[in-house]
């Protein structure tokens, strides 16, 4: 094995920033009061989840009042869907892309089994939604319209602008999955009604993220209870998460035009050095795509196992197969887009953070072309040269 | 999902991969929608006492982690028997001497047994040679398997648009 | 202000111990691995994960793949309740108690104002439900009884089992809040099928519990998504916070027979000096009580007051008062056990902890009568001596 | 739930707290229901232009930190002024002299500019003095306020089986 191995999937997650620990560290032993209590530890850690819940606001330019704390993006994107389900139980019909998130799919989906009619918009083979095709969607009882910021498989950025606006005529709530767009991307909040962020895709901790709730929306909580979070969201808050998230948040925006652009050389990088491998293909947007992601397909062997290659050598990475799937079916996103299922088998998607090197980037360039090459010799696909 | 030391082993150093020159017969299973293919090479000749044995295997296969492993196992457990030996191998057989799939991979070693049982069958067949009732059963149990996944295949490639 | 503040509000919350911060902090920016990857990162933090839920379901004698982890006790009670309603929904009738945790309550009425009936159980005055008034409430069409293990107000434990036993004669699924009793006192997990556990009651981090279901009980979840925790939560896995919880759940369980007992004597201890002060109710059950909580009422005085000036006077604790809710009623609980409205304003809750220690407990007892009788000194009703 | 530092330095260091000896009046507001119950005793001498001034003032109070704050600034408020000056001391007044309370404590400030009025008027009542309208109206409006709570009361204590 590799010593130092290196780790190119900073879309699954990412490792803690030494900022961001040392913000949380104070709140376990020593701040560790419940913000609902009324003496000086309850008091400090109050101030502690306002603190962060202001600076937080002030990233998308909202109010502190419309951030909701959840435990992360799954739990802002069922808030956020289910949540204006069971509020607006006259609205029965929900558009959303074919490249949603599973947390937003399946939410639908279970709404589906509930009765609500559900649009799945497709999309191009860049895997954008056209704005076009959301306008004819939407009805006379549609509920929400929820169509991500950007692509956590293969990156691309959806024009969110463009769709809330025509959200906005329509009077129809907008709701974006920002998991991995935000503190990556602008993201035009004045044009989204709900948003959903998760820490721990921004070097912050796992188990907490939050939900943009625009004030006049209103959703019935999933989770009852106690009352936090103005009644949207019951449960002791995680106050070093909390605050680890806001940390986390601060030093993305903060470092965003420093990191972004090498995160972009990165991708250039990577689309360059693996597209000199015959037989690849690049899936998603080569422009139009968040800067740290980016996903190849390649013909004549299966992503599990190209994973599981990388692995031995000490580079981490995922892949869409559907061999790394529990249903044993290739990513819904590359089948949107289109590859072919042989392809889709082959993907890989690279993710690279604020740690990545260019070393590191270098290095998987290096081994990808001996792995490809080990994998097709024992496959009985066999690609041309 | 975890895979054991041994599924690793096999993973890393497969044994008998490739493609066998002079092979007596080819076993092909598997399809591309599920994700699996796998193409196992059997050559066959008499030994000593005038059986007939696998006397080299090899393979090339299409596959997860599991699937390269399994591969690599069932031809070092095939190879040097003779063809009621070779016959005898279950999936299970397999699976066990990898120390156990998780679940979810258990079609993996299904797949390496089926292989060794289609190139053998098509080695009787090609041989004129009479196919016995449990070799033939299987044989068509796979035939109908690849047809109802073609047709799920075509479903599939339709609701994904091309 | 007290240079050494001392923190006797740990129903609440608890600090984090030592062994539980050092549990988790390989998990931050080492193993920080996603436990759905397939690289030796996600490898790593799926194994930690399967080892944490094995050390979790050992402590209740389960299997540990009827361990299903959630964001704390709040997530898990509206997971039995909601989940177990959706997944049913030709049933239409729960029952409870009126002294749940809120999270069970308010879970129960989000039901209710969807149409469901709600058995609200009178408890006796020490705050006991009665095992044959749940077998009275039960009808054909209940969905679930669900009674909490012990009180987090008065402490009060329930009959737990004889409760389990009629429930399974009657085969209704039986739910139980274990919020404050998991790690103090016994829960025959033999007779319940869905339990409810917070980590951060225990000594162990905010933001992540567990619901205990049996197997062969089909819940819906409320969390959509990835498909995590077979089905029945999704969102990427808080892997410090899991690891965290078992590490506090291994050290409760450990300690418990040095600090339970150890506990209750503080409790004793308690009960006899603030005795003393005329004008003073214990609320509650003196024997059959969680060892860690202990509730008073002083009349004349209000306990949102006496909350501060026991702060002033460095020590945080905490009251059932109208004045220190957000609703302004009183404890629903005081007013469940009768205490009269007066009494109920000037409730104290006292709860101890494991890094609670001798001389805190007696600081306490020395600084409570003088805080009293400031306050009856400023107040109008005058309370004989 | 965030008191300013006035409140807290108020509520450690309470003014003119206790009952007063030789009062002229005193004005009980609240009810035990919601938690707070102050009662504001007042002492009117006149003064040297033979004005009615508030000579002495003290409060009793059971309630919340928010309570004992705005009983302690509303007689600080008073304590020298003319009647009419004391009668024109609005809640807003108490409120924006402790730097603001927070929401849900608001109904505290209105209870001891209550507390003020009620006294004044059980003054005046008393001295079979003309009441102005304005003490009037307030008068009445807390007579009703405090029938309904008891009414409240009753249900609650019902409701709590007692
Ligand atoms: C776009 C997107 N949405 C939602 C999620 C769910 O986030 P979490 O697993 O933190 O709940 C993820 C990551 O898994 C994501 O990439
Ligand atoms: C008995 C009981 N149930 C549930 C909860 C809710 O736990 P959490 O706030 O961690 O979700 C608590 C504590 O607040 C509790 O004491």
């Amino acid at each position: 094995m590799d010593p130092d191995p290196i780790y190119l999937d900073n879309s699954a997650t990412t490792p803690l920033a030494g900022e961001v620990i040392a913000s949380m560290e104070p709140y376990f032993s020593d701040e560790y009061g419940n913000a609902s209590s009324l003496h000086r530890f309850g008091r400090r850690a109050h101030a502690a989840i306002e603190e962060a819940r202001a600076s937080l606001a002030e990233t998308i330019g909202v109010e502190p009042s419309e951030i909701v704390f959840t435990s992360g993006a799954t739990e802002a994107d069922n808030l956020a869907i289910k949540g204006l389900a069971f509020a607006h139980p006259e609205k029965r019909h929900i558009v959303t892309s074919r490249i949603e998130h599973h947390a937003v799919l399946h939410a639908c989906r279970w709404l589906e089994e509930r009765g609500y009619e559900v649009t799945y918009l497709d999309v191009d083979r860049a895997g954008r939604v056209e704005p076009e095709a959301v306008k004819e969607a939407i009805r006379d009882d549609t509920l929400l319209v929820s169509i991500m910021a950007g692509n956590n498989e293969i990156g691309t950025i959806e024009p969110i602008g463009e769709i809330g606006e025509i959200c906005k005529e329509r009077g129809v709530p907008f709701h974006t999955d920002a998991g991995q767009a935000y503190g990556k991307v602008d993201i035009p909040a004045g044009s989204v009604d709900l948003l959903s962020v998760s820490a721990h895709k921004l070097n912050g901790p796992k188990g907490v993220g939050f939900l943009y709730v625009r004030k006049g929306i209103r959703l019935s909580p999933l989770l009852s209870g106690g009352g936090h979070e103005r009644g949207l969201r019951s449960g002791t808050e995680n106050v070093p998460g909390i605050v680890g998230l806001a940390a986390a948040a601060r030093l993305a925006f903060s470092e965003r035009e420093t990191v972004v652009p090498r995160l972009r050389g990165f991708r250039e990088r990577l689309i360059e050095g693996v597209m000199r491998i015959p037989g690849v293909r690049l899936n998603g947007d080569r422009k139009e795509s968040l800067p740290h992601i980016v996903n190849f397909s390649f013909a004549g062997i299966e992503g599990e196992s190209l994973v599981m290659r990388l692995d031995e050598r000490g580079i981490a990475a995922s892949t869409g197969s559907a061999c790394s799937s529990p249903n044993l079916e290739p990513s819904h996103v590359l089948v949107a887009i289109r590859v072919p299922l042989s392809m889709a088998h082959g993907s890989l998607r690279i993710s690279t953070g604020r740690q990545t090197t260019e070393e590191e980037v270098d290095r998987f360039l290096e081994v990808i072309p001996s792995v490809v090459e080990e994998l097709r010799a024992i496959s009985p696909f066999k690609v041309e040269g | 999902m975890m895979y054991t030391e041994k599924v690793i082993e096999h993973f890393r150093n497969p044994r008998n991969m490739g493609k066998l020159e002079g092979y007596s017969a080819v076993g092909k299973v598997g399809n591309i929608v599920c994700g699996d293919v796998m193409w196992l090479y059997i050559k066959v000749e008499e030994d000593a006492e005038g059986r007939e044995v696998i006397s080299d295997i090899s393979w090339e296969t299409f596959g997860c982690t599991a699937a390269i492993a399994t591969s690599s196992m069932v031809s070092e457990l095939a190879k040097g028997k003779t063809l009621p030996e070779a016959i005898a191998i279950t999936n299970q057989d397999v699976a066990s001497e990898l120390g156990g799939l998780p679940p979810v991979k258990m079609h993996c070693s299904a797949l390496a047994a089926d292989a060794l049982n289609e190139a053998i069958y098509e080695y009787l067949k090609g041989h004129g040679r009479e196919i016995p009732p449990v070799l033939k059963r299987r044989h068509e149990r796979l035939e109908a398997e690849m047809k109802k996944l073609e047709e799920r295949y075509r479903a599939f490639l339709e609701e994904a648009g091309s």
